[in-house]
């Protein structure tokens, strides 16, 4: 096993989908020669030619039409968003269209062959335009996957799984950690299944749901309830759509409480959803109500970014105001 | 490096600008409204075989069309789009490719499709949403799609076929297959961005796309000049530097001409290339537009004038390939046909309840098959208000 | 009063809006000579002229762009989209610009006076594409209103309130009401609050809570339960975002159940985050789950839209079982 | 009806393609680099107050360049992008507009704003998103924005302007006011959908914009020639029927003029104008980016030689209107002026917490003041967390 920080898992991953299948191919804007505003195609332009890695004009709904074209082509498509905040002129592209391409077609045509990748979140002081999570944007779309890795491991695993997977993705790479996570990961091919959630801590009194860069946070937070004798069920849920209501429901239906913490603004984010699925599943099993810490209603601000985020504190705060309840 | 060369060009040291009237683009004419052909005119590669083939299409098309909208206006069916008085656009473009090409298509282009084989009883099926549509009953009339026949599946959404193609093109020559992609737009989808992402992205990435516009004057009553200033569509080809072809969008000849050498091109180049059809929506936008509230009678008729289909009549009769006994004969079978064939499939049953949750994904996954039990459960439970599906699972 | 169907509304709130100021401005495809594809705009060129009411070019994000900046310059924009399925081309114009305008400029610049209209929703045999009701994608966007009306009275109400309201609005008009849904309408000038819920019908038992063209089934729901002596508490939520949370805690607080119902697909709809508030402020005073009666997760369908649809068997079904829980 | 008219153009009998070579752009340049004048060339409007402005100001761009990504180096600074090399773009548009002209530009055009009179201050204190900061401190550094000087606030999605622009001039002409907007954006910018949507609006809808373009070859990493493969962003102007001007951006006097005559033009005939100006990004594309990755030291030497102030100096200095001695000290007193400024600005303390959620809406409302009301309790309660704001609400 090899020590690897997100952004070499990834690239990593790349260079193995790549090399199993001459049809697969990476582009995006300065995806080519660079390799990536933040290197994460480095080397794979050298390595597998201009043809199959390179970069695209500056249009992110053009990427993505082509993206869609090529993967109903049978092609296997690998787009890059250079910052997931630059998503939303590609919006079309991906929920009226990759969405919509198998079912409106009767399956005669199919975008399967489509991942999208793109760095998203916060706290690298970003300010709005190189800050947003912008997944519950994506949540409302049958017929899309959206997952996000939480470390370098589960990057690999979860980016190859999603190239492989016969449905349109989206992969937001949190990019806070691109370089700031490093951890074990085996040079050799594998998979980590989409649609599973993962307890990463068996707990009883609480559990604590994220994904993603959020799994820090509430970590962190769970180490501090422990101090106080709380004992939290951690869970990443590692795929927000479709997500993975039996690991959660049966978790809470242990715990009987409930948070979910996440990046984004707190309305109509994708907590709200498992918030409001999770209290019919465990109606009579919840102790509290399910708290959700989560940005504030606010477009992501800059210099007051600390103050704005859905901190370990706030997690903290929120398992002791569940706890107590 | 391109702003290294700019010095290579032409300097002035006093304001010039260019403007529309810097490119003359020229029209391609080979068959007049009589059949016969201008002088000089150079031929497609066309035989009797294939001439007869694309005047049947173009036959059939016009019958379909006229059966269809009359079905409409009965209530048999929800909602159609014909494409008369340019037929030759479509069915042009398809005789002019292989069948290995990939065609897509905004909508008003069944014509191609025609061309390909799609059998009226698949026609039928889609426009009836029945249970043995190809695309399962899920979208509204004249949203066709065959993957046996490279036919991309059409979908509302105006524009976003345009960079599909240039993605699926690169596919293709990405794979080495001696194929190209055409892709279908009228002029009013070309002022979507993704047109302009689409013919960008073509040329620098080298697909072999050919962009089909077809500039029949208006989208819904949007007359193309509230739609642009330039020069037409041809002449955005030249800022992306794509080739690009104006033609005569009525005069089959001139269609399948220019598909065929720009489907030559584009294969040998590794290159796009731009054919802007010019032509007349002579008939309503769709079955739900009347266009008597933004547009003269007068202008319809002077359009009347170049009917695409009479004009390949007239030069089948010149060339002896085809008699007006034949012509009768066709148009009466063809009514009959289609008649029998919307008796037909107007009558079977819509699309089994589980198509509601296939294809969302590629298995359905947990959520949705709850959400299906659920449904049947309550469908059992309220039989009568839903008649096309209680008993039926 | 007149009798007026929701266009006539509709079209008689514009031509209040443009006759009171002659900086007001409306546009978008079809909107010109013909007035509009549903005839909305009729008349409106006519009487204040084509640089006041005109066709624009088929763009989208060109309409939605080009309203933007007409509104930074304190021109009061109402833009046309065709049909709200044909929004997301102009996503980036709204999520990245206009909601995020005033914000990042300090207030420096906004576009208060930008109103986009939309025909929403099914049930006109639409399929994928002409029946979508995408107010949950918006509603993730703060600085975003959200307004859809269910009748004429509230719809020029309301109409007159988003295009005077100092932030930009998205209106979405429920389509299969336009010529269906007739009342009495004032020929005055009027307006309906934004952000509140309005209470249709006081009921003790249940509450049930939707909006625009949803109404009508909840209300014929709310007929059949009384057949059965349950008594509900009918609310119409009129205004998206922000939405009013007040009135529905209140209304839950007594009635102790809530169902919500809307057109769109179940997963990460607007329903959801109503939920998850209400759990969390009504969550001692809750006798049952709340129920979400919605679309499907798929797509919205063509030849099995009354299956998929959220009719009012549905609703009554969770009225029964949230009642008998 | 445009189609109509299609019958009066030029006709061919056999195919003949229009590409890029059917356009020739020409490129205005005035001055050279040893600050002469090119034979025959017009001068803009221009007399020695107006130059000493202009002059003055790109001696401060390139010194407020120079000090702010050397203060990002030294880590106190998070971000800068600089504009070494093209500063006569922003500079010289300004200087060829009326002050109640609007400018929309894309980030690398803080030239038209340092012409336009925000002060050091104002610069500095965006930058470091200080409680004085016009934007209270909502964007990263170099999102300047002013209404009072009608600078159009920055946003970092890119080509978002190019509509905006449209919208904002036709307000203009709607009021009748004496003023046009300018809208600047990066040759990679151009290839947004959004660059289509304006263009095409503006000449539809009779717009008195002038769009400017700065090909400066590169957009980030990627080199024009991957970005588009026409004649440059000059030869799209042509599709779209507007009237369009290359110049050399990197003569002052070019786009002086370049822009004097587009503003005249554009609001006598309530049309666009689009500028092409040829320079190139000397620095890296910013602080964040490294061009030795992607480009060579022989290209950026080719393009030093071609340096704007330098050129618009040599002309100062031949109309002696400017002198070694002033030239030196102006650098100089910049120096010192930017570097006190930075020290004075880095201290300013944060914009207060309750700007956090200010200005989302006109009026702050329930959900998000409840919101806040949560958070100032959750501060207090571990207020050495919250360093900058903890006791100061
Ligand atoms: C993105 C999008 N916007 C609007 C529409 C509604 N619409 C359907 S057809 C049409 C006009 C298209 O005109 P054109 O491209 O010229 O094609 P034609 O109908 O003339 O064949 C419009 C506005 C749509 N389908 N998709
Ligand atoms: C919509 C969008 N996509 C991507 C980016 C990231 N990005 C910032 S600057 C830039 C390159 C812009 O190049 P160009 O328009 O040529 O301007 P220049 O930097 O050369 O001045 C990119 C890709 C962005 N800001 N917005
Ligand atoms: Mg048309
Ligand atoms: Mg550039």
């Amino acid at each position: 096993m090899a020590q690897m920080n997100l952004l070499h898992a990834i690239n990593n991953a790349l260079d193995i989908a790549m090399t199993e299948n001459e049809r697969t191919v990476c582009f995006g804007e300065d995806v080519g020669y660079f390799g990536g505003v933040f290197r994460a195609t480095s080397g794979l332009q050298e390595k597998f030619g201009k043809v199959r890695c390179f970069n695209t004009p500056l249009v992110e709904q053009g990427i993505i039409g082509f993206a869609n074209g090529l993967a109903s082509q049978g092609s296997v498509a690998v787009a890059e968003i250079q910052f997931a905040d630059y998503i939303f002129p590609a919006f079309d592209q991906i929920v009226n269209e990759a969405a919509k391409f198998r079912y409106r077609s009767g399956n005669e045509f199919n975008v399967g062959k489509l991942t999208i990748r793109a760095p998203y979140g916060g706290g690298i002081a970003g300010g709005l335009y190189h800050s947003q999570s912008p997944e519950a944007y994506f949540a409302h779309t049958p017929g899309l996957k959206v997952v996000i890795p939480r470390n370098p491991y589960q990057a690999k695993g979860l980016l190859l799984a999603s190239i492989r997977d016969d449905n349109p993705v989206i992969f937001f790479e949190p990019k806070r950690l691109y370089r700031a996570s490093v951890g074990e990961v085996p040079e050799e091919d594998y998979q980590l299944p989409l649609g599973k959630a993962e307890i990463l801590q068996a707990g009883n009194d609480i559990t604590l749901l994220a994904w993603g860069a959020q799994m820090e946070i509430i970590e962190k937070a769970a180490e501090m309830a422990a101090t106080d004798g709380i004992s939290c069920e951690v869970i990443d849920l590692r795929t927000i759509l479709p997500w993975d209501i039996e690991t959660v429901t049966q978790s809470v239906m242990k715990t009987g409480r409930l948070i979910v913490s996440q990046e984004a603004p707190l309305t109509a984010g994708f907590a709200s959803e498992i918030a409001a699925t999770i209290q019919q599943e465990c109606f009579l099993h919840l102790e509290s109500p399910i708290g959700r810490v989560c940005g504030l209603d606010t477009p992501y601000p800059l210099a007051l970014e600390k103050e704005y985020v859905a901190d370990h504190l706030k997690v903290y705060e929120a398992i002791k105001h569940s706890i107590n309840y | 490096m391109n702003t290294d060369s700019y010095n290579d060009g032409a300097v002035v040291h006093t304001p010039v600008f260019i403007d529309g009237h810097s490119v003359e683009i020229p029209i391609l004419k080979i068959l007049k409204q009589d059949g016969t052909l201008y002088e000089g005119a150079e031929l497609p590669e066309i035989d009797q075989k294939l001439a007869t083939k694309v005047y049947k299409t173009l036959v059939f098309h016009r019958v379909m069309d006229e059966r269809m909208v009359a079905s409409q206006r009965q209530g048999r069916l929800s909602f159609y789009m014909a494409a008369l008085g340019e037929e030759a656009a479509s069915v042009g473009g398809a005789a002019g490719l292989k069948d290995q090409d990939m065609i897509m298509t905004q909508y008003r282009e069944q014509g191609a499709l025609m061309f390909r084989g799609f059998s009226l009883e698949d026609f039928m099926n889609q426009m009836f949403s029945n249970a043995k549509d190809l695309g399962k009953g899920r979208q509204m009339p004249i949203h066709y799609g065959s993957k046996e026949l490279n036919y991309m599946t059409v979908s509302s959404p105006l524009g976003t076929q345009i960079p599909q193609a240039t993605g699926y093109a690169y596919g293709q020559k990405l794979q080495g297959l001696d194929a190209v992609t055409i892709c279908y737009f009228g002029e009013g989808a070309a002022s979507e961005g993704d047109f302009h992402a689409g013919l960008n992205m073509a040329a620098v990435q080298e697909a072999p796309v050919i962009f089909f516009c077809r500039n029949n004057g208006y989208a819904i009553s949007t007359p193309s000049d509230e739609q642009f200033k330039g020069n037409g569509i041809a002449s955005r080809g030249v800022g992306y530097g794509i080739k690009s072809l104006r033609i005569d969008g009525n005069d089959i000849l001139a269609v399948i001409k220019a598909t065929q050498i720009a489907r030559a091109y584009a294969l040998k180049e590794n290159a796009p290339v731009l054919i802007e059809a010019m032509s007349y929506r002579l008939g309503a936008h769709s079955t739900s537009d009347d266009p008597s509230g933004y547009r003269t009678r007068e202008e319809e008729e002077r359009w009347q004038a170049n009917d695409p289909i009479l004009r390949m009549k007239n030069w089948m009769l010149a060339q002896k390939w085809w008699d007006e006994a034949q012509d009768s004969a066709l148009y009466t079978r063809y009514r009959e046909e289609v008649l029998a064939a919307v008796k037909v499939s107007e009558k079977i049953e819509k699309p089994h309840l589980d198509t509601l949750i296939t294809d969302v994904y590629d298995v359905t996954p947990v959520h949705l098959q709850a959400q299906m039990d659920e449904l049947k459960e309550h469908i059992n439970k309220y039989p009568d208000a839903y008649p096309f599906t209680a008993g039926k699972f």
